[in-house]
């Protein structure tokens, strides 16, 4: 008796150490051969355009873009880059408690979200400053909770874009359940639900996928494989590239170059129109890499070798579309000095806007935390403000704001009578 | 105004919601042909179709994290938790999620989401179908958590949690599915937060909920052979607490008994002993009383009538209350 | 841009419907003639003995057993049926409260469970009372919880059989941990953790597949899909076959005849073997069919055909180990009627056994709480005892009882100081 | 005598017990080569190798379930949560299986897991990462519940709760990890489960834990300026807990506020008030009030100076208990 093969094609990888991801990146590179077998036993990359900017084809997803919309997508990477470093920089200035960059995952959020369309549904982790962007939120939304004035706080609704969700893998079930509601709603929609390499060893992103599955759900499950979750390696998580999960759950997976703009809206244009045309969930790894640290509060020099992030800087997105776009004279000077003028335009902007950002009035502390309003909630309410008062009265100095406390209170109190 | 068993009126509660608003979704393990293992859903996906009751996958977590996902896209899932001891795989959707998502987008969404589970013990079953986890989520803002005594309330307060716009944890006492009463379906309800007395009473007040509603009808019963006059009051809503109600019987009675099945140890009546203590610091001639489960896993069958408050331990714990 | 084919290999089944699961049935019947290819992209089902009793030769897996072994998986069948029906029988006598009954998934259980070796570990789900035969667990040990006298209440360690647990999937991960307890302590031992077709669902169950993978640990994942979760066909929980899943998590699975009680012992051995030769988990998939109702508390007729269930009666794993044996002229009518009769006397042994099991003192409720003593726990024992108490000097009646509660409480009491 | 933080105690307790016992594992996310999102696990990795101190994959359901069949195995694993507010994801695993295995094995194995938690607030973070969920670990029978507010507890009770042969829900208070006190790491400690007098006092006794120890003192020294005696009793564990010595030093005092971070309603404070007025009913002067969380969730951080009972909200309280 033996087992000569495994049974279900499976790779086993040998756990333990960064082996497994590198070959994968190296093949990748291979990848640019136009017309590669993709079902091969290793991981392939979805690649259309090499680091070096050469303009490569696919066998099976190609795109056709034209000279405004590939500048389009450089703008987008740059601005968001830009905003991404002022973020930092204001962190630094302690204008915000903290920020998560996303330095190196340009290509990945700006592809991807340049993919959707206006009616389609995004869920974030907490990270997707980019994808946020192509869906025309206000940067200074994403802001509120970095600097500490709430926890997100925007409309979803007004952008199709969902609250940043920090608890980790959570939002992916959201999405297979607001997908589900398309499907019922007979509207052809798509929904695309991001995780992060750490977040797919979450029970809630395996059970997500079962959801999608069973009930053929039109949401693209997109995941930026930065290949760090804080400290941990992608080894950490899967000894197989993690594109081959969905296999198991009964939908198609593939990988990207998440460093490769042109791939990744490719990519994810399929997965998405696969999902809208009633085929169900689709799986998108786009490989990438975090350039900078996890988050302001942390420090990768503890874990992770400098030589690795400087190998990644060869692959920056920006700098590869930007060659690309020279090298075909789609842009000039001219055009790359208006960006620049843009970004610091929109530097500012944000700079300004987080600066001004108001501090929340002390009684939002009971705002909002039922919609049909709560009898206990109302009275802590109303005791607190009493109790702020008292400060008021004895030092007789902010008598408007006390003002303010008392009509608050009293307003919310009577709007909310409880139940129905 | 028709005699049905709770399990029935909350069958045809649900049915009623189905009917009034397409956006009604019923959903859970064995919802569908089955019925629920309660038959609590019993012939609605006959007539609602699989698109309105859906039998889901094996995955608490997977069933409320879609559920808040159909909420956002607009509908109004009611989820059915099978037994009490299976919430806990769906624990960090409800508090961190469903619980705090209101407030997250600073009330730009809103999460009409019921999650069904009955509980308590008295079944006879095998460990994790009997336990009483309330306090668990009525100690999480943003939650709200109600639970019915009796057919009439079962039928209306699933209807207002259905139509209530916030989260809302609809605990249903197993073990009273069988119980009949009358269910006027065409009455005007009031408030499901507000706690009701059940019997009125002047020498002590037994609050109770769920299950122990008529555990403690039964001990006033007892006690007034005995010459005893005892007030319950049916809290009804677990958050918000309508501690008003109860305010107004110790008041009037002076004293007061919690009875829940729940471990006491933290429980709900640690609350409600806090709070009405601080409310009639002056009136009460006892501390308040509590009798409910132990510190201790709920135990096996065979150990459950002793386990669970009856009626013996309610009078005892009356008899110490009138002691004092 | 287009997806000709899908990325990884999946294969998009149509969701809903029972049909997904139907042609594996068929398919797996097909799989008779040797040496069929394994790596099609239909699942496949690994056979030994076909439903007519017929041995034939499988390319990966082979078994050679001694007539004696071979009646020994058929008396282990035969006697575990016995046991469950004797079982089905108290419970409808009011002596136990449930029971879920393994009618039909004799040889999943009996096969997988003859494959491990002393020094392996069991975790099982609440259905295994064939496996705990194998592992010589006494079956009145499996009785005290359907009864309600205990949650379960054996020595795990006694005969390296877990404790049945209800909570569904919970086990996988307990497995997984005790693996990477024994590839720690440098055992060549394996873990063995069984789960159902509706556990796959389980967020849990994906998180020990993760775990597993990850630290390389030797566990066999052992699903018995029984083709339903009460009411729930397969299909409400996986479009594609469950033991695909494996190779998304970077190992081996198969699929096995899970009425071919030989071929599950030959899958299973080999999967044992895999693990406790360094080489990590694997997943089995006994595809098999739950011929009784999930409990006695359950309906079949309210969701399922008579047929489906006539269908599978042909495919009886007793009946078909019978069929090979009476062929090979390895047993006769003296040998049944030996193992009719050890029947009897187990049924005896389990009928007497079940009905003078005692009930658990009152007092017992406070016991084993925790291993280091609880302060409340000692207080909350001493005032039941005396609330008890004071009915017993009521009626001076049973005042030996009264004596017990108080001993019991005291003794308990000195022994648990709290903390350490 | 050694002068040291919280979290240098912690990693010191910790590395004592590696060096023990060598079935003590340390296993979480990130607790590897970054030492931990707090550097409790600082070096650990390192010294011990990675058998030892183990990076998990990012799973808490996974890392506390695969702990139970590590400590099946034999062997005494303590995890890391990496904040109070990802616990839930575990929740299932801690209190359906870590609680109660023991008690389903009729105490023939043994569980000594144990769950370090950073938890509550004042440093600032984003949602998720100042929450206070102690009641809904200590409600549960089967689980130990103990939170340290200096670096000689924490040292200690560490160490005492990785002795333990249950399973000990340890709270570690993040905002005074920096906090520094002496350590005498070769004395003998007392059991990890008794409350202790911090501040002696005549006329009030403030209860408090972890974090909210400091507040009380402060309160008390502030108290003392106006001529007022608190006493500041140090809980400790929050299951068990030591109601003797509550109950000795209300009946000085005569009345007793409990200050917690976490939502009062139904917090820790309920059973804390319900049980020492059951105790302590002819003593009492004055109800027993609670200070603490709002029935909403952990508000942005620019708000939670606000938020949090600080100085003003324990003296208010106080004042209104004397005022009884
Ligand atoms: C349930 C949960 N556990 C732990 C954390 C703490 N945490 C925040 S981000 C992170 C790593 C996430 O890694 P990955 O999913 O790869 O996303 P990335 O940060 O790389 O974008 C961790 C462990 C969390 N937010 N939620
Ligand atoms: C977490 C959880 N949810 C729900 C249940 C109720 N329940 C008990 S058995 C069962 C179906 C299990 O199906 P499967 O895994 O296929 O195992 P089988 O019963 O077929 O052996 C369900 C839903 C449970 N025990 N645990
Ligand atoms: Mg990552
Ligand atoms: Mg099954």
């Amino acid at each position: 008796m033996s087992v000569k093969s495994t049974a279900a094609g499976a790779t086993p990888a040998r756990s333990g150490g960064r082996s497994t991801a590198a070959p994968a990146k190296a093949r990748g590179r291979t990848a640019r051969a136009a017309g590669a077998k993709r079902r091969g036993t290793e991981p392939e990359l979805v690649q259309l355009l090499t680091p070096e900017g050469e303009r490569v084809e696919h066998g099976e997803y190609s795109i056709d873009l034209t000279p405004e919309e590939l500048r389009g997508l450089y703008r987008d990477m740059v601005l968001t880059r830009r905003f991404d470093a002022e973020a930092i920089t204001l962190q630094r200035q302690g204008e915000l408690g903290l920020w998560a960059s996303l330095l190196g995952q340009e290509a990945a959020q700006i592809g991807s979200g340049r993919a959707t369309r206006p009616d389609d549904y995004v869920f974030p982790t907490y990270r997707e400053h980019g994808v946020a962007w192509t869906r025309d939120v206000d940067p200074l939304n994403l802001l509120g909770m970095f600097r500490g004035v709430n926890h997100g706080g925007w409309d979803p609704n007004e952008n199709n874009f969902h609250l940043y969700t920090i608890v980790i893998g959570s939002q992916t079930l959201h999405a297979t359940g607001y997908a589900m509601g398309v499907a019922k709603d007979g509207a052809d929609s798509a929904v695309i639900a991001y995780f992060g390499d750490g977040a797919s060893s979450q029970g809630d992103v395996a059970e997500a996928f079962t959801f999608a599955a069973v009930y053929n759900a039109p949401v693209v499950f997109f995941c930026q494989n930065n290949q760090w979750a804080i400290s941990e390696p992608t080894e950490k998580q899967s000894r197989v590239p993690i594109y081959q999960r969905a296999a198991g759950y009964g939908f198609p997976g593939v990988r990207v170059d998440g460093n490769d703009v042109l791939a990744v809206l490719a990519v994810t244009r399929a997965a998405l129109e696969h999902a809208r045309s009633g085929q169900g969930p689709m799986l998108v790894e786009a490989f990438t890499y975090r350039m900078g640290a996890h988050t302001t509060t942390d420090d990768p020099t503890r874990y992770r070798a400098d030589e690795e992030r400087e190998q990644w800087e060869s692959k920056d997105p920006i700098l590869r579309l930007k060659t690309y776009l020279d090298k075909q004279g789609l842009a000039d000077e001219a055009y790359y000095a208006s960006i620049e003028q843009e970004s610091d335009v929109l530097a500012k902007r944000v700079r300004d806007g987080v600066r001004t950002m108001e501090n929340p009035d002390t009684m939002a502390i009971f705002e909002h935390v039922y919609a049909d309003g709560h009898a206990l909630v109302d009275e802590e309410r109303a005791q607190f403000a009493e109790y702020l008062a008292s400060f008021e009265s004895e030092s007789e100095s902010e008598s408007e704001s006390e003002f303010e406390f008392e009509s608050e209170s009293e307003s919310e109190g009577a709007a909310s009578g409880e139940g129905r | 105004m028709t005699q049905m068993s709770i399990a029935k009126a909350l069958n045809e509660s649900l049915r009623t919601a189905l009917d009034n608003d397409p956006k009604v979704l019923v959903m859970g393990e064995d919802v569908g042909k089955l019925g629920g293992v309660f038959r609590i859903t019993d012939g609605l996906q006959k007539d609602f179709g699989e698109g309105r009751v859906i039998d889901t996958p094996l995955a608490e977590s997977g069933i409320v994290g879609t559920a808040i996902g159909l909420a956002l896209r607009g509908y109004r899932p009611v989820v059915e938790i099978q037994f009490d001891g299976f919430v806990f795989p769906a624990y960090d959707q409800i508090v961190t999620q469903l619980a705090k998502m209101h407030a997250r987008a600073l009330g730009k969404i809103k999460l009409p989401v019921v999650i069904r589970i009955p509980y308590a013990g008295g079944i006879g079953a095998v460990e994790h179908h009997s336990e009483s986890p309330e306090v668990l989520f009525a100690h999480v803002p943003g939650l709200k958590v109600i639970t019915p005594s009796n057919p009439s309330d079962a039928y209306w307060m699933l209807q207002q949690a259905i139509e209530c716009d916030d989260p809302v944890i609809f605990f249903e006492p197993k073990r009273r599915y069988w119980d009949k009463g009358e269910v006027d379906t065409s009455a005007v309800p009031g408030s499901p937060h507000k706690a009701v007395v059940a019997q009125e009473g002047t020498d002590l007040t037994l609050a109770a909920y769920g299950p122990m509603v008529k555990v403690c009808l039964e001990a006033a019963a007892a006690a007034s052979n005995e010459g005893r006059s005892l007030e319950v009051v049916d809290l009804r809503s677990l958050s918000p607490l309508d501690f008003d109600t109860l305010q107004t019987s110790v008041e009037k009675t002076r004293r007061l008994v919690v009875v829940h099945e729940a471990p006491v140890f933290y429980g709900t009546g640690a609350e409600i002993a806090a709070r009405i203590t601080e409310r009639c610091f002056y009136h009460l001639e006892a501390p308040v009383l509590r009798v409910g489960g132990f510190h201790a896993p709920y135990p096996p069958a065979r150990l459950e009538e002793e386990y669970l408050p009856g009626l013996d331990r309610v009078l005892d714990a009356v008899d110490r209350a009138l002691a004092f």
